[in-house]
């Protein structure tokens, strides 16, 4: 563990999961961990969020991928993979061999999907939480967006608990994309999600102005980046306002530590970093340091007191 | 450490120059020891914008050439066109500003250890790694014919340089403004006719390196190709950046043209998938 | 009408309505037009849309009630404004003196204040549309946005139809933040919307790193801007895609002639600017040229033909 | 032509200089003709971050004074703090660069047309508008006193300006390093007292604006204040820099400060309502 920290206690933890710090990579946008150890020591961040795997290897969809837009970009990757047997044959050791904390990322096509990959995962030793996500935009329908609605998001996160019993924290990831996201969020803890990771990424969608067409190869792709970083503040706080004992893992535009410290003000207990990681490989390690120069002059002595502070402050506040 | 990009490092860059030159700019980079551990293909990618810009990712572009300078280390040349707002923005820096790059990225052009004839074909700012390769492979003995084309004459970079490079160097452009009138791909086939070419070395826009690739079908030619695809991060993390490829068993695998490429053995490259939904994974 | 696109059909019309340009002021981003009037000629743009008028005079919510974020701003104003009375009586006769085609933009706090305020714009001569706010994110109760229930925004337009009968075109404006907009799109279509505005403003939220506390004066506000552009490209595209025959006011993130392009070949008959006026005065004049000379450059002859065009090109197109 | 900001104009002005002055950039703008329409207490709203900027809003400064120039025609001073990304890019922009600039904006400080002791107090950066304003009060006679304050003397502008362009200056610092130490209120009370004030101008934190006020409150002094809301647009479009104002017959309406001010009459400003939900419309 991180012992960089003298005084400050920057541990986190995620339903009982601990982390030396609450700064991690985002899924899907890490790959394995593999490509970023060559600019940073993968055991000096919190932890390693690895790629939607799914149970069978899958291409992904067709390029291009991904459009840069103001403050943002498109991806629609399309969940491209190796299938999860290779997946933990290969990177989880590896990760594991590195120090690093490891957090597995599982998607589905189906509900019992979810349940066959959780199979799968469960034997592994060392893995620090699943990740489980239901709300992927790329996949060929957008109906099939379990996180859409409550009875399908409960039922995946369902199968997954029953599987994994009590022995690894499985963390719902949830799209910012409906009417009522607190509802969402207390379907998947009824269901047995120990904590939520919020927000995967908006649906969106860029026209080519040479070819007159949708740019992306799967027409629709998911926004990311700083642009949507407010529409993350407003999931993350209204979930933790009504679920305050449910630990969040935060995400969505983090591309610096001022960043990452509204997030965890508004209730997240760790933050994923993803697209910031693509404009700067060391991204995550600096916005490591400065959430922790912003905490400590802020007066905390701990990350935790840091955590969904803006409800407290309101309360306790002037107005 | 890794194995992926083993040399790169991100580090802040000088501009030492900024010219124009015909439809693009020459910029020159003082990059310090990272010069040592650049190869010819490797790419560098560069953040644009400033400070408070709206342009997220980073942009790549082709290392031209390497200097190793005395004091101030080595340089690192590029040739930028002005595109859209990203690349317009590096062509205006102006001397003695700072940028922040990733360097070197990707792999690099495969070297024959004993000497060969290599054919070097350049489209538009293709032409860029070339002059560098050019550089390597005579010095390992090759002999270099050099191929460059373009929509015009503004748009070939540096004829000049291209012929102090290579042995021998022919321009074409599509509407007959310098060189010869037509396809870069044009002599080709006589040349691998002739026997006079042991490897093709291939840089442009993808029409071009899938049309050399079709002329080299079937021939005892090798050719190895850099690709363009569009990137968002430039360092295989975000899977934006695949191009079909078919495996030893004949399977086709989407690799990251960033770190799988941008130079790739063109016999592998599934072309006529290039940009469709590749077929569902077989096991 | 305007005769500076000789040879070009730059009209546009929705629901019946004609405008001699689709380039639109948006509701809220314009006031009543007075103090643009300094900056271009109201008559040479498409049409005003006013600012969201509700029955009673209202002051709206607390301040601050703006934070600007990447490409984009949060704004919680919580419309206010001097009421429907004071709004016909000063700047409606105001704006038609000035030769301005007027949208009248009407927001209610119950399905009923919907109709009251559709019975008293009813007897006004010269007003070229309804646009109907069922989507302000700016009033106490979130779930007081009548758009995110198909019912609810059924009935507030219904009520507002039954009054207006036939006479004037109603524009019914829609959030997106919804799970599926385009059922909602059809229900107020079912209700007698013959047009629809896409998109209002994206719920999110700011936190201030001073205060610890929530910046804007409501909490939360509506993020706007071009960091919302992919989400509005995407509604327009879905609901187009769903209904081609129903004519979309495009807004979310225009500032620039290729921003009204890209809006308009996923399917906007129209486009509104309005955040963009905020950092240029003359955003909208401009962004009418801009469109116009990009429009002439890929061939068209009008604008219609334009409109929707990413649709029928991906079926003609080579894939 | 509208009748609220009848002289504004979207103009693109130059950078003439940019000097750094305690803990402020002293910018000067070359106008043209523009400069003959600004008045003391007008503002200008700047557009930042250059073209692929993510800020897409315009930052407002007060005006602290025009010079009419000669063949260049007038140029604009503003007086800035590097706050936050905005106003830091602003200060970073070189001699000769030019900036997107709306001007004049808002309502100016209302001149007396008979001489009158006016008394101009200003807080930080707050002291940019009063320069440009005692030379015109000079010009209609009037004895023109100044108080300057600040947490700290460098966050004091050009205290020999101060003294030139007014009868009296004195200076405050809570930290007492420069001038008297505590707040620049504190004279206030006595002046008042004595009846040696007719009109108080001030710019600076709501808080001093208000605690001015509270002390004018009951007496005869009048006191015109330039407010500063955050701005979305400046020019009155938006409602966000709104402040509850009293009308002649009490009831409260959000007036926008860009347009209804910057300069208002303190004695109508509603300020213990200031950043509340005002009270429900009655009718
Ligand atoms: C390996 C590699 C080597 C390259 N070498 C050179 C070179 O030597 N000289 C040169 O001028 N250009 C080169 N390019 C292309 C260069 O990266 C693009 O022109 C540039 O990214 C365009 O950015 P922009 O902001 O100007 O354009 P925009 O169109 O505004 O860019 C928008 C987004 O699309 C991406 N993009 C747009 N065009 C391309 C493209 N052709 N290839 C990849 N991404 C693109 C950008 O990176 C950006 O994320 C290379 C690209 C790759 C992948
Ligand atoms: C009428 C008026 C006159 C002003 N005169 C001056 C002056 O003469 N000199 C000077 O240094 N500053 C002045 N200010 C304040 C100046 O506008 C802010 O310091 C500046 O907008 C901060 O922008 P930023 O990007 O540096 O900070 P950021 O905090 O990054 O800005 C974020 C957003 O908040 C807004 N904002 C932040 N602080 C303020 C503020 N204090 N007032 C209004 N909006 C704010 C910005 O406009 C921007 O939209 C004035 C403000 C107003 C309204
Ligand atoms: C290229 C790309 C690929 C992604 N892949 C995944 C994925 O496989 N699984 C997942 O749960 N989220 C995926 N995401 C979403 C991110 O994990 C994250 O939720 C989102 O991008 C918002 O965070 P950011 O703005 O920091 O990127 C992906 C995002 C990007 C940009
Ligand atoms: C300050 C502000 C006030 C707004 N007020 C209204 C309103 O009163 N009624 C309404 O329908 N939309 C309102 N909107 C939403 C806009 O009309 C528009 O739908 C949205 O801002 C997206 O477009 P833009 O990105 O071009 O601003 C407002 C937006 C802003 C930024
Ligand atoms: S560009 Fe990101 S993986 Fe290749
Ligand atoms: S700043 Fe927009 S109305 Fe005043």
């Amino acid at each position: 563990m991180n012992t960089e920290y003298d005084g400050f206690d920057y541990s986190t933890s995620l339903a009982g999961a601990s982390f030396p710090s609450p700064v991690f990579t985002a899924s899907g946008c890490a790959s394995s961990g593999k490509e970023l150890a060559q600019f940073f020591d993968l055991s000096d961040i919190g932890a390693v969020v690895t790629k939607s795997v799914m149970n069978k290897p899958r291409h992904g969809r067709s390029t291009p991928r991904m459009a840069e837009t103001p403050s943002g970009m498109l991806n629609s990757i399309g969940l491209q993979g190796p299938g999860i047997d290779h997946f933990l044959a290969n990177d989880v050791p590896w990760l594991l061999s590195k120090g690093s904390r490891v957090i597995v990322s599982i998607a589905g096509e189906t509900i019992d999907e979810y349940s066959v990959l959780a199979r799968k995962i469960r034997p592994v030793q060392g893995i620090s939480a699943i990740e489980v996500n239901i709300s992927c935009p790329n996949v060929e329908n957008r109906g099939m967006v379990f996180a859409c609605q409550t009875d399908t998001a409960a039922r995946a996160i369902d199968g997954v608990r029953k599987i994994i019993g009590g022995e690894i924290p499985i963390i719902a990831k949830l799209t910012p994309d409906v009417t009522d996201i607190t509802s969402i969020a207390s379907s998947v803890v009824d269901a047995g999600a120990d904590a939520l990771a919020l927000i995967n990424t908006v649906l969106g969608m860029v026209i080519n102005l040479d070819t007159m067409r949708p740019h992306l190869g799967g027409k629709t792709g998911g926004l990311s980046g700083p642009a949507i970083r407010p529409v993350a503040v407003r999931a993350i706080y209204q979930v933790h306002s009504a679920m305050p004992n449910v630990p969040i893992l935060g995400m969505g535009g983090v591309a610096s530590g001022r960043d990452a410290l509204e997030l965890i003000l508004a209730g997240a207990s760790g933050i994923s970093v993803g697209t910031a990681s693509f404009g700067d490989p060391t991204a995550i390690p600096r916005i490591q340091r400065e959430l922790h120069a912003l905490l400590v002059a802020r007066g905390f002595t701990s990350l935790r007191q840091a955590i969904g502070y803006a409800h407290r402050a309101s309360e306790e506040g002037a107005q | 450490m890794s194995t992926i990009n083993k040399s790169a490092a991100q580090i802040t860059a000088t501009i030492l120059s900024n010219k124009r030159v015909g439809a693009y700019h020459q910029i020159l980079l003082s990059i310090g020891d990272l010069a040592s551990v650049c190869r010819p293909g490797n790419f560098v990618a560069i953040a644009v914008g400033g400070e408070s810009s709206k342009m997220i990712l980073r942009r790549a572009f082709a290392i031209s050439r390497i200097t190793h300078g005395s004091a101030s280390g080595g340089a690192m040349e590029l040739i930028v066109a002005p595109h859209g707002s990203g690349s317009r923005w590096l062509c205006a820096q102006p001397e003695g500003s700072d940028v922040d790059i990733v360097a070197p990225l990707g792999k690099a052009f495969g070297i024959p250890t004993s000497p060969v004839n290599a054919l070097l074909v350049g489209g538009g700012y293709g032409s860029a790694p070339l002059f560098g390769l050019a550089e390597v492979l005579k010095a390992r003995g090759c002999r270099v014919d050099m191929l460059l084309g373009a929509s015009t004459g503004s748009k070939i970079y540096a004829p000049l340089e291209g012929k102090r490079s290579a042995s021998t160097l022919k321009i074409y452009t599509e509407d007959g403004s310098m060189g010869e009138r037509g396809r870069v791909t044009a002599p080709i086939p006589s040349l691998i006719e002739q026997g006079s070419i042991d490897v093709i070395y291939s840089c442009g826009p993808m029409s071009m390196l899938r049309a050399i690739s079709d002329l080299t079908t079937g021939t005892d030619v090798v050719h190895q190709c850099a690709v363009e695809e569009s990137m968002a991060c430039g360092i295989g993390i975000c899977m934006t950046c695949v191009l079909p490829v078919k495996g030893e068993d004949g399977t086709v695998s989407m690799l990251r043209s960033c770190i799988d490429g941008p130079v790739m053995d063109a016999s592998t490259v599934a072309w006529d998938l290039v940009g469709k939904t590749p077929p569902a994974v077989t096991l």
